[in-house]
């Protein structure tokens, strides 16, 4: 057994959903059938809902963002019919975009939703987001940190009220821009497994890591922070193709048991090294977006900005753990 | 000499399924975690637990084989999720579609039944061919030699799943030595050679209680 | 060594320091001589200065709550000069309110500065906070999460003007309706020394934790979530002698490398429980407000409201971790 | 027979002192991690790196030993922090004062430096005793077997150092069986018992610097 602050194995995930519901009525309310999370506040009839999954993604649930998250157990895609009950709780006149992670179980069990929910005569469609660098093959990457982004930008441009087709548009936009990379110095556990997910050395690194506690692509020897910063953005760099002058967004995150400490140093370096390429950084989020469990180590997502993105990114969102209520006005001091 | 399997036949295969499963539970879990995330034996005990559970509310009597395998289907889509939910989910509910409204089965449409299981989860994995380290490599063999013995005119269900069940077998230990193409294992590359795969294994594990159903029945005779 | 996201043990904090400043430059300021963080714009001369210490109060330095944090190297107090040198910087006429943790070092570094800045006429008081109810003996309690709980009531109270003896006044009313319990199910490492500071079976729980990784008051077998919230929030609740129908803040949280998910099962818990008690949960914050570098585990404060607490309690503040800007007003539709 | 030391003695003991404390960093901070947390031998380390670090900044010549003990002092109490930066800054800095202005002093005035070096100890960190399981405990009876010394009208300070230093060992070696009653130990309670304070450790290695570079005096004649 490894010692969890859970109860029952297997009941995490719906434990934890109820902790939340709990602690924020006034922006999500559990499905408890489905383990499903939706808004808890009415939306207009001419907002495209946009539905997502993973238990992480609860977080993300609210104004400016997600309309539904539908959570699998713990590591899990969640299953065809939940997915399906989500789309049709949320569904509108102005129709559903479902936010797919390009993980072989996700995507089978939420496009089948989506066909289901179209043969039941709901507008809906998908995007697929496929971010992570560290796989060459651009059809086999994976979805991580830059679903946040999608769901917050596309959530911004639903929320004003666009069709389906540009909420789609943009959100395709974000992925288009978007890349990530992980690494991880310590393993992590299912809790029903009560099993390591790997084992790692006392000076190694597993990189090129997933979110499900995955191994990496490649195990490396451990290297300081610095050191993993600039590997890490060269990767990201280099496919995306940024240039001198680019601006961009950074999202600089541990993995869910990495220390506040650690995450400020890592994004110290990643940002002097980010700007050491000539690159303007709009804004950043240093955090937990995306995490796997106890997992310590670090994540590093870069958006290429236009002004249509910049705009989208910075509107109004009022989630669990994304709260933009717009700059504060401070009192006036002279 | 077995030459059809019942209503009643297929209810106790599956639910010793759930069993074999429940008893491999941590066994396929760990497989999945060197290679993947390490949920694959709890995914499908999830699923088979519910399908148990479902089955026995059901008029076995009154039921054919096609509804048993449906409702399989429905519990596996319902609770197992990740990959193995919708791929499971679908070689069951290509079986129950075949099967549907026959309360006794015959080697051929067995067969078909198969066949069709292993196409649908061909469909849904996104054309997954043998050699990709999936659980295709288990079912594809599977179904290939069941039809090589369903042509030459044979009705003995136990020889030909004998033989189709080796066929399985070493599909499913040749998995070992590939390099995965689907699936989360993928991702590994050519870290994922010296590992079994987790679906195959839980694949073979299926059909092998099928087939040792299936003996059990023959030698009671 | 113990693999961490950062670059020559020693400097970790200054780099955290350097990191936070990078992303925040709107609200902190860090002085690269003594690692001090300030709030970065200006305050009002009729304001009370807040000052505390510890790398974790950086993230409270902001309108609303400090106007500086002495941070010293990883787990050990701030020095008596460089203590002195922040009291200065943020001094007005209005004064300072020193907040100290209530551990020997703290204590001593803290009240050597207050009584040189005394002598060299500073108007300056101080507060000491003991909130851990671990520990036996009143006076000798540690300073823990109820700290940033007096940041925030206090500093609120700071920016409306109010004089050093009322901002104190207040600041003393949390200490004396607020109390603390950690638990940690793994230890944690200091950088520099490159060991954990503890060693802990597979189903064993240190009970009774400080913050700064040592170890607990006493060492327990491994019981679940729902069996630790319940003798912790009992342990505060006897002894702030809560009765029922009394309204409470809480504070969950994690010690550090604890993942989101088991913080909200254990909110769950603890949530669940207090409210078993007849006690009414006015709000909560659920997060890492107080951590032990890596350690995976789990705190629970509970502070008894009044009227006062609760206005300001939820008064604006914008820090790097606190951000309050007030209700959200949602579009409204019909 | 040695009977004073001046500003270049206690010049080069300073500099002993932060030797023998990186060479204990690890060892000290072993001993604070067992009751603290483990931040000791690096705090010291800290400290007296850029105290020698200081001195040598100082013309010597021009110095007095008032002045060497009170930059220890100030360098101690600028980046040491915790427990032990105040205390040793408190320590080195009633020392300085009553050294003030001398280049040279005797087993008397030696003994009411560490006399005031200990009061300075007992007073910042709330009138600390004997038997509480700190430094005191290494300081205290060294500080009374000097003043025991002293009073016999001896100005042997090799032979006064040796006896004070055999009763601060002892003192040190009391502390394992003490239930901590001040600093971080002490919310260990009796969990505190069977481990030596990591302060008093590096009071005695202070102590028997002292001591060991008087004895390496004496025999140099
Ligand atoms: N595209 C695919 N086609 C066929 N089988 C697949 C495919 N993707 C995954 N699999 C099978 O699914 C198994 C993993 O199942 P499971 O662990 O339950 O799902 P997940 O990978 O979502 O955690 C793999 O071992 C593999 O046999
Ligand atoms: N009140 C006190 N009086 C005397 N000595 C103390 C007191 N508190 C702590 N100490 C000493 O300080 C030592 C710990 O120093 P250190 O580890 O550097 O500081 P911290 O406890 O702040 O981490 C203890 O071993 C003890 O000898
Ligand atoms: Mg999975
Ligand atoms: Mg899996
Ligand atoms: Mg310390
Ligand atoms: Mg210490």
């Amino acid at each position: 057994m490894i010692k969890k602050l859970i109860n029952t194995p297997g009941e995490e995930v719906r434990e934890m959903l109820e902790g939340m519901a709990l602690a924020f009525p006034e922006i999500i309310r559990l499905d408890p059938q489905w383990n499903n999370v939706y808004r808890a506040y009415k939306k207009p009839s001419y907002k495209v809902a946009l539905v997502s999954g993973e238990p992480a993604h609860a977080g993300y649930v609210g104004y400016g963002m997600l309309d539904a998250a539908a959570a699998g157990a713990t590591f899990t895609s969640p299953t065809v019919p939940q997915v399906l009950a989500a789309i049709k709780e949320v569904a509108t006149e102005a129709g559903v975009l479902v936010i797919i992670k390009n993980y072989s179980g996700d995507v089978m069990n939420f496009t089948s939703a989506v066909k289901m929910a179209q043969a039941q005569g709901i507008k809906v469609d998908y995007v697929v987001v496929n971010d992570d660098v560290s796989i060459a093959e651009k059809e086999k990457r994976r979805g991580t940190t830059i679903t946040v982004l999608v769901h917050k930008i596309a959530g911004a441009a639903a929320e004003e009220g666009w069709s389906l087709s540009e909420v789609k548009r943009v959100a395709q936009k974000v992925i288009d821009n978007g890349r990530d990379i992980g690494v991880a110095l310590t393993p992590c556990s299912v809790p029903a497994a009560g099993k390591y997910t790997f084992e790692l050395g006392p000076d190694e690194i597993e990189f090129g890591i997933g979110i499900h506690g995955e191994p990496g692509v490649q195990r490396i020897k451990y290297i300081q922070s610095k050191d993993l910063a600039k590997i890490m953005v060269d990767k990201i760099a280099e496919d995306l193709g940024l240039k001198k002058g680019d601006e961009v967004f950074l999202v600089v995150q541990g993995t869910g048991g990495t220390p506040y400490m650690e995450k400020f140093v890592f994004y110290r370096d990643v940002r002097k090294y980010v700007e050491s390429l000539g690159l303007k950084v709009f804004g950043s989020w240093i955090g937990e977006f995306m995490t796997s469990l106890e997992m310590q180590g670090g994540r590093v997502a870069i958006l290429r900005l236009d002004e249509e993105l910049k705009r989208l990114l910075t509107a109004p969102a009022y989630t669990i753990a994304v709260r933009i209520t717009g700059p504060m006005t401070l009192p006036v001091v002279t | 000499m077995i030459t059809s399997l019942n209503t009643s036949d297929i209810y106790t295969i599956i639910v010793r399924v759930a069993d074999v499963i429940v008893r491999n539970k941590d066994y396929l879990t760990q497989l999945d975690a060197a290679i993947g995330d390490g949920d694959h034996g709890i995914n499908m005990d999830r699923g088979f637990e519910l399908a148990v559970e479902r089955l026995k509310q059901l008029d076995i009597n009154n039921s054919d084989i096609g509804t048993i395998l449906m409702t399989v289907a429905n519990a596996l889509l319902e609770v197992v999720g990740g990959a193995a939910g919708p791929l499971y989910g679908m070689f069951f509910m290509n079986m129950a579609t075949v099967a549907s409204g026959k309360k006794e089965v015959d080697l051929q449409t067995l067969t078909t039944m198969f066949e069709q299981g292993l196409r649908g989860v061909q469909d849904i994995g996104g054309g997954t061919q043998p050699g990709e380290k999936t659980m295709v490599d288990t079912l594809y063999p599977f179904v290939e030699e069941l039809k090589k013995q369903a042509a030459s005119n044979s009705n003995d269900i136990a020889l030909a799943f004998a033989n189709a069940l080796k066929a399985a077998e070493n599909g499913m230990i040749a998995t070992i030595n590939m390099i995965a193409k689907k699936g989360r294992a993928s991702y590994l590359g050519p870290r994922s050679v010296g590992h079994q795969d987790p679906g195959a294994t839980s694949s073979y594990l299926i059909l092998k209680t099928f087939y040792d159903y299936i003996k059990e029945k023959e030698s009671k005779g």
